[in-house]
Formats: C-alpha cells, structure tokens, sequence
C-alpha cells in the first residue's frame, strides 16, 4: 500500500475535502493507497515543498507553480484544476466603500490599495487592467498587502482605499452591505484558472498507477461535491469551520467560482494567464505543453 | 598577553562559523542540497556584498533596524520596570503574576491581523509584536532577579536613608542587573525572528519582505542574503550586548 | 553574680557625666522564633529585655549562635520579632533608618561599586555635595588603612579589607546609633586595634550609642560601658556587667591595671562555667 | 484568601479589558471576550479538536524535554570554560536570529513536513532561554564552592554535575520558565505554514478564515494551558530550590 | 631578630621527634599579580619561598590584606602562582586534590546541603559507604558543637555556626594536609578554645599536615611548631619562628608558661614596630 503526500490549503478544494472527509465514499483511499494530507498556508510555501520534493502532489496556482519551474527547477504536471472564473460566476474583485470618491479605476492614483499577495497570481491581471486605465502599477498607487480574511476590515477601518476581496469573504461582505465592487479579474480575461493540483514529475513517472488513482478520485470528487450540495456544505463546514449559513449564500451557486464537472485542466487558459504574466514582466515566456502528461490528467474515470 | 588571549577567543569563535559556512558548501557541492534551494555561500555573501551599496537594501536594513531597535527598547523599559514593580510589591505581584502567567505564552502572531487593523501597515504594528513577544523573557528574568537579590544589601541601603522607591533603582535594579542582562539577550534575539517574521507577513519594506518576495519567485539567492544579514545584525547586536554587559556587571566575580 | 570593681565612685567616667543617661533604646521582652526548612519552629530569642542608654557603648558577647545578630537586626528594624517589642527613643521601631547604621557580619558590600563609591553612598544618599562626600570618604577609607585602594572593586579585596570598607560605610553617614556585627572579626591585632582607638575616638567625639557584637572579652570590656553575657539555645540575657573603668581610655595603660584584667577574667570564667553549646529547641 | 482570589480577580480584570476595548474598537477581526468565549465549548467539544489539542501537546513536551536535556549541559559548560563559551557563543548568535519559518524549505527538504520538523522550532525555542540561563548561572557559580569540590576529589565533570548544577539551579530554572512560555508560542507557530494537526492548526485555519471568535477562543485556550503548565512549573520549582528562598519578606513591600 | 628560648634542648617534642622532618610543601619563589579591574597590575605576593615539613603545624600571621588566602589558594592548587611554583612532595601543584583540604574564610558551604548534607559530601565522594559517613560526620557535628542543626541549611545558620560547618566538612574526609583560612575567626571565646583542642587533638592523632592562617597571635602560639609572620604591600615573608614549647599542649598550663609569653610579646612587638598598612603597589 503506498502513500502519496498531498497538500492542500484553504478555500476552494471540494474535491479534496470529499477525499479527506469522507474517504469511505472513494473506493480507493485507505485501501488501496493512502493520502498525507498536510494542509498550507498558501500556496507559495507549498510550491517549496514540492521543490524539497516534502510533498507529492499538491495545490497549485498558475503564478506559483510557473515560479517553481522557472526558478525552483520543479517539473511538474497539472493532473486536475480546482476553481476558475465562470463568465457570469465569481470573480476575484476590488472593493470601494460605497460613499468612496473613487469611481473608476483611474481614480486609484495616489491611492492605497490592498492585494492578497504581492506578486501573487492576481495581480498580473490587476496590473495589466491598472495599465489598460493609465495607471502605473508601480509608482502611482501604494500597494499592500491584505490578506482576505481581513481584507474587509481594512478597507471599512479605512486603513486601505481599495480592497480585493475573494469568497466567503465577499459572499459575507456583500451581506453587511456599504462596499462596492470597483472592478474585477474578469475584465481582464475570461475562465481566470485559480487553482489547480500539481503533482511532481518525477513522482508522476515513477508511481503513475498511484497518482492515476489519486486523479481518478479528484475527478470522482469534484463530481459528489457538485452531485451532492447538501452534503458537500457539511463538508466544507467541518474543514473551514464557516458556519453552513455562510456557505449557502455563495458555495456552488451562481455567485461562486466555476468548477469543471470533471476537473478537467483548462490548458489554454492557463496559456493566456502564463501570457499576461510574461507581459506583465512577471515570469519570462512559459509553454504550458511542458505541464502536460500524456495520459494521467483529469477526468479519469 | 591580554591580547592574545583576546584573539585565540576570537579564533574560537569563527571556527564554528566557519565550519558552518564548509559544510554548507559541502551540502551544496555534493549535492545533497539543489542549488535553487540552497544556493551556493559563495554566491550568497557576494551577492550580499553587491546589495550592501545599493540604497534599497539599505533602506530595507533600516527598516527592519528601526524597528527592532523600537519594539525591543519597549520591551526592555516595560519588561524591567514591571518585573522589579511585581519583585517589590505584593500588591504588584498579585496584579501582574496572573497576567503574566496568561499573556506571556499566547502566540502573538495570532494578534497580528488586529494589530494590523489597528496600528496600520507601517512601524507601529510591527513594532507593537516586537514587543509583545520580547516582553515576557525580560521580565521573567527581571523579576526572578530582583526577588532573589540579597537581602542585606537592601538593609544596608535602607538603613543609609535610602527611601524605599529608590531602593528600587539603587539597589534592587544594579544587583538584579546580572539576571536582567540574561534576559535582555533572549529578548533580543526574540526581537530579531519576530521582526523578521511580521515582515514577512505583511510589509512593504525590510529584510523580511525582501525574503518573501525572492522566495515566492524562486531566488534563492535574494533569499539567502536577508537571511544572511539577519543573523549577521543578531551578531553585532549581542556583541553591543555583550559589552554592554562586560561594563555594567564589572564590579560583579562572575563579570 | 555581679562584677563590682570597689572604689570606682571617685573615678571620672566624662561621657557619662556629660549628659544625664536616658534610654535610647528600649527591648522589650523581645523573642524570636524561625521557621526553618524542616518546618519545625526554632526559638532563637527569649525574652530579652534590654535599655541602652544615649551615649552608651554596649557590647554584647555569647556563644555562637545565641541570637546576636538577630537582636541587632530587630533594632536595626530589619526584622520584626516575634513577638515584643523595641523602641528607639519611645517610639516603636517599625523600619530601617538613617538614625542606625549596621555593620553586618557578612561585611554586604555593593559588588557593583568600587570602595569609595560604597563609603561615598550613604554620605550621597543623606544629601551631601558630592565633593563634600568623596573627601569625607576618603579621609574615611584612609582612616580603615585602605589609602590606594579607592578605585578597587569589593571581589578584589580581601576578607579583612571588605570588613573595613563596611565599617567606613556605616561610619560615612553617621548615624546616631551604631550596630556593629563583630566588625573587627576579621582583621589582625595591629590593625584592629587601631581601628579600636579610631572608633572610641569617633564615639567619644560625636556621643554616638554603640551596640557592639564581639567574641573577644578583651575588646568588650576595652570598648564598652556595659557589656551583655548572652546564653545560648535559647539565646537569653544572662548578665548585664556595668564596666566601670575611666575614659578616655589608652590601651597600654589599661592593659596593666588590676581593675581591667579582672573583668577580663571574671567574665571569661563565667563563660567556661556556663555549660557546652546545647542544641536548638 | 485575597490572595487566592487575585488570579481569578486578574484573569476577570483581562476579560473586561478586552470586552471594553472590542466594544470600542467594533471590529470584526477583534470579537468581544464574550464571543470568543462562546467559542470554546465547540472547540473543546469536538473530538478532532481535542486531538489536534493532544497532538499539539505531544510535540511541545519532546520538544521541551530534549531541549532542557541538550541546552542545559551546554550552557553549563559554557558557564565553565571560556573556550566552549567562545566556541558556541557565536554560533548560537548566528543561528538563533533567522527566524525558522524563513528557513522551512530548506528544512521541508531534510525533515519533511512532519512531526519532526514541528519539534525541532519548538526545540530550537526551549533552547534559547535554557541555554543561556544556564549559561550565567553557571558563571556565577561561586568560585570557592568549587574549589570545596575540587579539594575533595571531584573530577571536572562531576563538579559541573554536582556542584554547578545544583547551584545555578535557580537561574537554570528561570530559563525553563521562560522556555516553557516559548515552547508554547512556538507549539503554535511552528503549524502556521504546514499543518496535519495541532492546536495552531485550528487556530490558523480561523484565521485564515475570518472566523475571529475562534481565533480567540483557541487563545483563551493556549493561555489557560499556560496557566495550568506554569501552575505546577512553580510547585516543581518551589520543591527543588527550596534551599535559595529568601528568608526574611521582602522588606521593600509597600503594602 | 630571632626568638630563640634559652635551655629548649631538653624539651621533648614528641611529635616532630618521632618522624624524621621532612618537605611535605615547598613554595619556591612565588609571586602572584592580580590585574584588577582599572587594569593596573596589583602585586598581592612577592617572591614567597617556604618549606613546610611533614607533620608540621605551620601558622602564618599577618595584616589584613597580605595575602595569606592567596598563598593558601596557592597551595591548594587553585590559582595558578604568576611565577615561582609550589610543590607538594616533590611534585608540582598544579591543581586541587583531596590530599589538600581547604577550609576557606568565606566557608563557602553548598547551600542546597543541609549541615549533615554538607559534612557528609567529602566522605561519600571518597567512596565511604553512607552509613558509614553518616556516623562519621554526626560525630563531627557534635565536635563543633552543632548537634540538633543536622537538617538546618546553610542560609539558617548564624556566623560562628557557618564556619564551623566548613571546618567540619574538611575534616569529613581526612585530607593529609588541612589549609585553612582563620577558621575559629567567627567564634566566640570559648568554643575556639574548644575547637583548638579538638584541632589539636586530631592532627596529633593522624599526624596531619597543617597550614593555618590566623590573626590572633596567642592562637599562633598556641598551636604552632612554626609561625611565619608576613608584612603587606606586597605580601613578603619577613620573619619565620620556631615554637619550641612541649607537646601536648594544655592551654592552662601554657597560659602561665613565661615562654609562651615572652612569643606572644615578641610577635606582637614585632608588628607593633612594622609600618602602618600600605598602599597598593
Ligand atoms: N532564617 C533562619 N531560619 C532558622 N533559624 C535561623 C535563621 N536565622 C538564624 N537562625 C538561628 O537563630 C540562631 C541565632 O542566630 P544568630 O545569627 O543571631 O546568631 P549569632 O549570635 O549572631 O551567632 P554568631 O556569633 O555565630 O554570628 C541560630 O541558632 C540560628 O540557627
Ligand atoms: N581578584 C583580585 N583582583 C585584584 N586584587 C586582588 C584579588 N584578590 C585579592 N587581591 C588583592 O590581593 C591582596 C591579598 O589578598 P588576600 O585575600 O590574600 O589577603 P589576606 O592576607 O587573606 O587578607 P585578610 O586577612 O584580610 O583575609 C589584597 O591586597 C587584595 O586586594
Ligand atoms: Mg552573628
Ligand atoms: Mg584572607
């Protein structure tokens, strides 16, 4: 019976919280292979883990694990994607109080605003829209960094003027009232890949019956989690600790990010964030070909 | 014969480091360790040298001095006047023992996020964590010394005429003055990792954020030499220290 | 038994005459019990009850361990007996006070100031000029015999020398009523004996009352008006002798009258009476 | 009996403090003491919880216990001798300054994310105070108690066991005080980055939540550990230097 | 000048008689320089050179300061002399072993020991069995007169009481040679004299070694075959002196002796007419 180690992080993984939760309903887990679960904050330290090759398979987004490779020499295949931006779904967004002067996004200069992470995956996208309104990333605002759990205290204590806000946090946001949403991710493109899992290379090439299995039951995941709402509330609701009343404003509905039924990579959208990046002067020109296995990806079945 | 004896001491002293820095190299040469982990010490002290000039490293340094200079200089006028405050008076004691007993292990980081809303992203917030958790080891340290200061000396000063707040700073305090020290240390090489590691948090300038911001692109380089200067600034700090010790306790038989 | 040399009355005691004698310090049935680590309570005073007289040279001599110091650290206010009580001119004593200065037997020297700022502290703490302090203090410390010595630190010295920086420290901001632990204990003949002479001239000079711990007969009865016999296990006054020879008194001179020598014996001879060291309570 | 009663007075005092201030400050990230409160039946309720709590509690007490056991001879030894204090001094400057989260991937890369890994930050915590409380307890030592020793034919190493030891007891102590608080805080930092189980991982998975009461509620905790720990670190305390109290109160009591 | 008593031929010496005298301590040009604090060099020893013989009851009288404990530290082997050496037996001290028993000033007793605790150290180290050692130090204790404060610490004992711990707790484990540091200075009259006979006692007994520092010349006298008296500033030896009086020695009997007498007038005189105490150099 083999292990493989996998990290995961917080908000977004339904898939992975069915396999940790309710392993019993995988046919494999526990029986056939095990799981290590080691849960991270963020997902930068888990792109070192998989450097130090500490981890197996793990939670990516595109930036960190573009990161990885460029400079960690991590070679890694993308076997399943997690959330995206929907068209007409969530987006990651930047949020004004409502009596705010700021009304455009050129409004920002001079301004300070808060981003999750700096030089996180967003804010190729953020500083490609910044551009796009005549304003430099760079010297025209004061950027800091504010995480999303407190993103909306900062900007209704007014430590920030502009804030971005993410789910839950946003779902809880919005409910309380007196924000607005200034702009977000998605006008700057559509199916904005998120998250995704990783699994190293090497790994891959030796146990790839092993991560097969491991895939198939992302797949088989994200598949009860979109099946079954009820349950997959009281999933999240054991691993986040949100109360389920929160959840049911926003997890799977209109209002939340998009899930392949089969969480299936969106290799060209993956593509064009690469390009953004490399446009941005964030990552050198990246294929996303080289993240590609020939046969262990999702949707296994 | 002085001198000499000064400097086989000092030999002491770098040959660890030294040895560090060769094995070190060694992890990386036989590659136990890949280069993008663990670059090369070669690379990281030039590159170390090459940022030293530059004027945004130093101003990263002087953040992060700033800072740790603030928050422990706090610490140590809280730590060392409560301590000796809850030495000498028992209504002190009762006041201050339970809270410290409840403060003092609480992980501060967890209070990071308030502070953050609360002092904002500059100096305040960090320094206020700097702080907080250089604090307790001070006056822990503090108060043990000065209740175990003995007591005839406190008689004799009594009975100079010394009124009893005075005894505080004229007795209590230069006999505790050993103990202190020892605590003074801890708390500053506390002061370093967690100035350090509010940077990292959140920050928009100082060595921790110039850490996190090579880490999440890979350099290891960049990384290693915040890294590098924190440890060489913990250095120079207890050498200060140290002097500052050797001076104070002169008078003292174990000085 | 009482020692009463014959024929004093026609002798002239100076001091004494000087000022009417009234008491300075009054011990009142004075006990003192310990807790000790076993947990078992140890009587180390009983019922002592003592009047010193303003002006007064009393020594106090026992066997190791009666409780000299112990009574010394009640007047001095530094503990509170267990029950009694000892009052400094009618009044309770609650505390410490600049009015009576100690020398412990542990010499307790501050180990983060040189000999002269240890003499210089007490002069400071009373308010004197800094100036005034340091040539006080040094006429001091070269009076102890410790000329050159100034700038020394007190682990740097020797036992006898630290003794003698803390008799200059108590001596530095005098106090009215001087409490002296055995505070020649450590010095050679030649030294202590100077310092003797030294000190009966102070006394003699600024009428201080002086309650001296000792464990020579010879410098009890040499020194003092009064010298307490002290028994032991539980510490008690066992004698109080009046010791009535002229002042000022010389050394060599008293050395050879018949009246000096006999105290000398009598008293020694009422100790070796007295039966072995018990055992404590 | 006021003096039994001062704990609990003080603890209520800080929740009061704290019920004010989040009361004045209404912020979401800084709940009332009262919400976190709440909080804590659900925490201590949940079986996965109290494991994590249990885990959390295991890794402390190796870490703390080889700690105590590695440093304090160290330190002892470096009180002793000039040269392994010139030996270590450095290096330990140049270690303890960076701060261990910095240096995860290098230690993911040997250690894993494991158990381990999560020992050796709270080791690395212990050991700091241990080391050089023992350190200047040790210098201390009175010379000629051994000298005593060395006169009745101890060797070296038995006068640092038997006479040293015992005679920097009290410092040493305070170090294991002062240890005992960081291994705490580290217990729960040392879960910050990477987590499988632990009390930091409840509370850092709140904070990344948003979910304040239970950050705060998961900090009452802590703190009650503290006092609980602390509680019979005194009691253990008390009996061992028991020889070192001072005899007489404190006369500097203003009471 | 030499004190040579007329007509001691005849006296028997049963002590120095029975065994051929020979060098147990030879301390060969010994100086030693202290670097103090205002970094000046203070010379505290200056070319010491002394033979000590098998057996030999050696004393060593002198001011306060001279360097008496240096010379005693010197020959326990735990400060390293700056030049010259000391030997014992021939060989180079070049540290402290359990042949050599100190008995300091400061009594330096482990205050985690209780007074049992801390006689019975050096016999247990010596691989006594406990019960044994037990006995043994019970017996000591009760010597010292400090029976029924078995179980007291060292922070519960008074002066005196202290210091007769630290000479019992040498005598605990039998060293050949005993170094010690004005051990009776503490005590009160009675139980010195006490003392000094079971001192006596004992190095008749076992034929000890003993180096004894004092500030009392009658105690010198008394007790030694040999007081080297020393003067200050540097320390230097300036006389050595034989006691040629009869063994055993009963402090009666002596007390009347006109031989005894005329040492202690002359050693006294002799300080009597060096210069008063120094500075440092
Ligand atoms: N803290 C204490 N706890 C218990 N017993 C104590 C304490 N302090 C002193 N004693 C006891 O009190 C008695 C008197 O002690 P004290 O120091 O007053 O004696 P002393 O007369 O000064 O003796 P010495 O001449 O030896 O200095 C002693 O038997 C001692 O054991
Ligand atoms: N650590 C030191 N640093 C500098 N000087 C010292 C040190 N220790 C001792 N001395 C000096 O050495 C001299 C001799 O000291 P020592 O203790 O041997 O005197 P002693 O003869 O024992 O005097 P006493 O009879 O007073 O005990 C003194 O002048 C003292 O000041
Ligand atoms: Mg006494
Ligand atoms: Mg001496």
């Amino acid at each position: 019976q083999q292990t493989i180690r996998v990290g995961w992080t917080i908000p977004a993984e339904e898939s992975k919280y069915w396999m940790m939760r309710r392993p019993a309903e995988f046919p494999d887990i526990g029986k056939t292979y095990n799981i290590e679960w080691t849960q991270f904050q963020g997902t930068a330290p888990m792109t070192q883990a998989l450097a130090a090759g500490a981890l197996d398979c793990a939670t990516q987004a595109p930036l960190s694990l573009a990161n990885g490779v460029v400079g960690g020499n991590l070679k890694a295949y993308i076997v399943a994607q997690h959330v995206f931006e929907k068209p007409g779904g969530f987006s990651v967004y930047w949020a004004v109080m409502d009596d705010s002067p700021i009304k455009t996004i050129a409004d920002l200069k001079g301004k300070t605003v808060g981003i999750s992470v700096i030089g996180g995956g967003t804010q190729g996208p953020f500083n490609l829209l910044l551009k796009q309104n005549g304003v430099d990333p760079a010297k025209d605002i004061k950027l800091v960094e504010v995480g999303f759990a407190v993103s909306e205290d900062a900007l209704r204590q007014g430590r920030v003027d502009a804030v971005n806000m993410n789910q839950p946090f946003a779902a809880r946001a919005e409910a309380k009232g007196g924000t607005r949403k200034l702009f977000s991710l998605s006008q700057a493109m559509p199916n904005i890949v998120h998250i995704l899992e990783a699994c190293r290379a090497d790994f891959v090439d030796k146990n790839p019956d092993l991560v097969k299995a491991y895939v198939r039951d992302i797949t088989s995941g994200m598949k009860k989690a979109l099946a079954n709402r009820e349950e997959t509330l009281k999933v999240v609701n054991e691993v986040l600790k949100a109360p389920i009343p929160v959840l049911e404003t926003y997890l799977l509905k209109d209002n939340d990010f998009g899930r392949d039924p089969g969480a299936a990579p969106n290799f060209p959208a993956i593509q064009k964030m690469l390009d953004i990046y490399a446009d941005t002067g964030m990552l050198p020109k990246l294929d996303v070909a080289q993240f590609k296995h020939a046969t262990i990806v999702a949707p296994l079945q | 014969m002085m001198s000499r004896f000064l400097s086989t001491n000092i030999l002491l002293g770098v040959a660890p480091i030294v040895l560090v820095i060769a094995l070190w190299q060694g992890l990386v040469s036989f590659g136990v360790a890949p280069a993008v982990l663990l670059p090369p010490p070669g690379l990281v002290f030039g590159r170390l040298v090459q940022q030293l000039e530059t004027w945004t490293f130093q101003q990263e340094i002087a953040a992060t001095v700033v800072r740790l200079f603030a928050g422990f200089a706090i610490a140590v006028v809280l730590g060392v006047s409560i301590g000796i405050a809850a030495a000498a008076s028992p209504a002190m004691n009762a006041l201050v023992r339970p809270i410290v007993r409840v403060l003092a292990p609480l992980p501060k980081v967890a209070l990071y996020p308030a502070l953050l809303l609360l002092l904002g992203f500059g100096h305040g917030s960090k320094i206020t964590l700097v702080t907080a958790d250089a604090l307790f080891p001070i006056l822990l340290s503090t108060y043990y010394g000065a209740s175990t200061v003995e007591q005839k000396l406190i008689w004799s000063a009594m009975a100079a005429g010394t009124p009893r707040y005075e005894i505080l700073f004229k007795v209590v305090l230069p006999a505790a003055m050993p103990a202190i020290l020892t605590g003074c240390r801890i708390g500053l090489v506390i002061s370093c990792i967690v100035v350090f590691l509010a940077e990292m948090i959140t920050s928009t300038d100082g060595l921790g954020h110039a850490l996190v911001t090579a880490a999440r692109t890979f350099q290891a380089v960049d990384m290693f030499v915040p890294l590098i200067t924190i440890s060489l600034l913990g250095l120079i700090l207890n050498a200060l220290l140290g002097a500052v010790r050797s001076y104070l306790l002169r008078g003292f038989p174990e000085a | 038994m009482k020692v009463v040399p014959s024929r004093l009355s026609e002798w002239v005691r100076p001091v004494t005459l000087q000022q009417p004698a009234c008491a300075i310090i009054e011990i009142e049935r004075v006990s003192q019990v310990f807790q000790t680590s076993a947990r078992k309570d140890h009587l180390a005073l009983s019922d002592i009850s003592l009047t010193i007289d303003e002006g007064a040279f009393v020594s106090i001599l026992g066997p190791s361990g009666c409780g000299k110091s112990t009574l010394l650290y009640i007047v001095g206010g530094f503990v509170n007996p267990s029950s009694g009580a000892a009052k400094m001119k009618g009044q309770a004593i609650t505390g410490p006070g600049p009015d009576r200065g100690p020398v412990f037997q542990e010499f307790a020297l501050f180990p983060w100031k040189t000999v002269l700022g240890n003499v210089m502290y007490g002069p400071r703490q009373q308010g004197v000029r800094t100036n005034e302090a340091e040539a006080q203090s040094r006429a001091l410390i070269e009076m102890v015999g410790l000329k050159g010595y100034e700038n020394f630190y007190p682990k740097e010295l020797s036992g006898g020398m630290k003794q003698r920086v803390a008799l200059a420290r108590t001596l530095a901001y005098h106090p009215e009523v001087l409490l002296m632990d055995e505070p020649f204990g450590a010095l050679d003949a030649h030294t202590r004996t100077r310092l003797q002479n030294d000190l009966l001239n102070i006394w003699e000079r600024d009428r201080k009352t002086v309650l001296f711990v000792t464990h020579s007969v010879d410098e009890a009865v040499f020194l003092s008006d009064k010298v307490v016999m002290m028994s032991k296990s539980p510490g008690r006054i066992r004698q109080v002798i009046d010791i009535d020879l002229p002042r000022p008194r010389r050394r060599n001179e008293l050395l050879l009258d018949p009246r000096y020598q006999k105290y000398v014996v009598d008293i020694e001879r009422m100790f070796d009476e007295s039966d072995e060291a018990g055992s404590p309570s | 009996m006021a003096k039994r009663a001062a704990p609990a007075l003080a603890c209520i005092g800080l929740l009061a403090v704290w019920q004010v201030a989040s009361l004045v400050l209404k912020s979401d990230s800084f709940p009332t003491a009262i919400e976190a409160i709440r909080a804590i039946p659900d925490i201590l309720g949940d079986r996965e919880s109290l494991i994590n709590i249990l885990a959390s509690l295991r890794r402390m007490a190796i870490g703390f216990s080889i700690a105590v056991l590695v440093s304090m001879p160290l330190g002892l030894l470096m009180g002793r001798s000039r040269a392994v204090a010139a030996f270590f001094n450095p290096l330990l400057m140049v270690i303890y300054p960076v701060p261990k989260a910095a240096l995860m991937p290098i230690i993911m890369l040997w250690l894993g994310v494991g158990d381990i890994t999560k020992t050796l930050v709270i080791f690395l915590g212990v050991s700091l105070p241990v080391i050089y409380h023992s350190f200047e307890g040790a210098k201390a030592v009175e010379e000629k108690m051994l000298w005593s020793g060395a006169a009745m034919g101890l060797s070296p190493l038995q006068r640092l066991v038997r006479i040293v030891l015992p005679a920097a007891l009290p410092e040493i102590l305070t170090g294991c005080r002062t240890g005992l608080v960081l291994a705490l805080i580290t217990m729960i930092t040392s879960e910050m980055i990477a987590r499988q189980s632990g009390a930091g991982n409840i509370l850092f998975n709140a904070l990344d939540m948003g979910q304040y009461d239970t950050v705060y509620a998961m900090i009452i905790i802590v703190g009650a550990m503290g006092i609980c720990l602390d509680a019979v670190f005194e009691r253990v305390r008390a009996r061992l230097v028991r020889w070192s109290e001072p005899q007489f109160d404190l006369p500097l009591s203003f009471s």
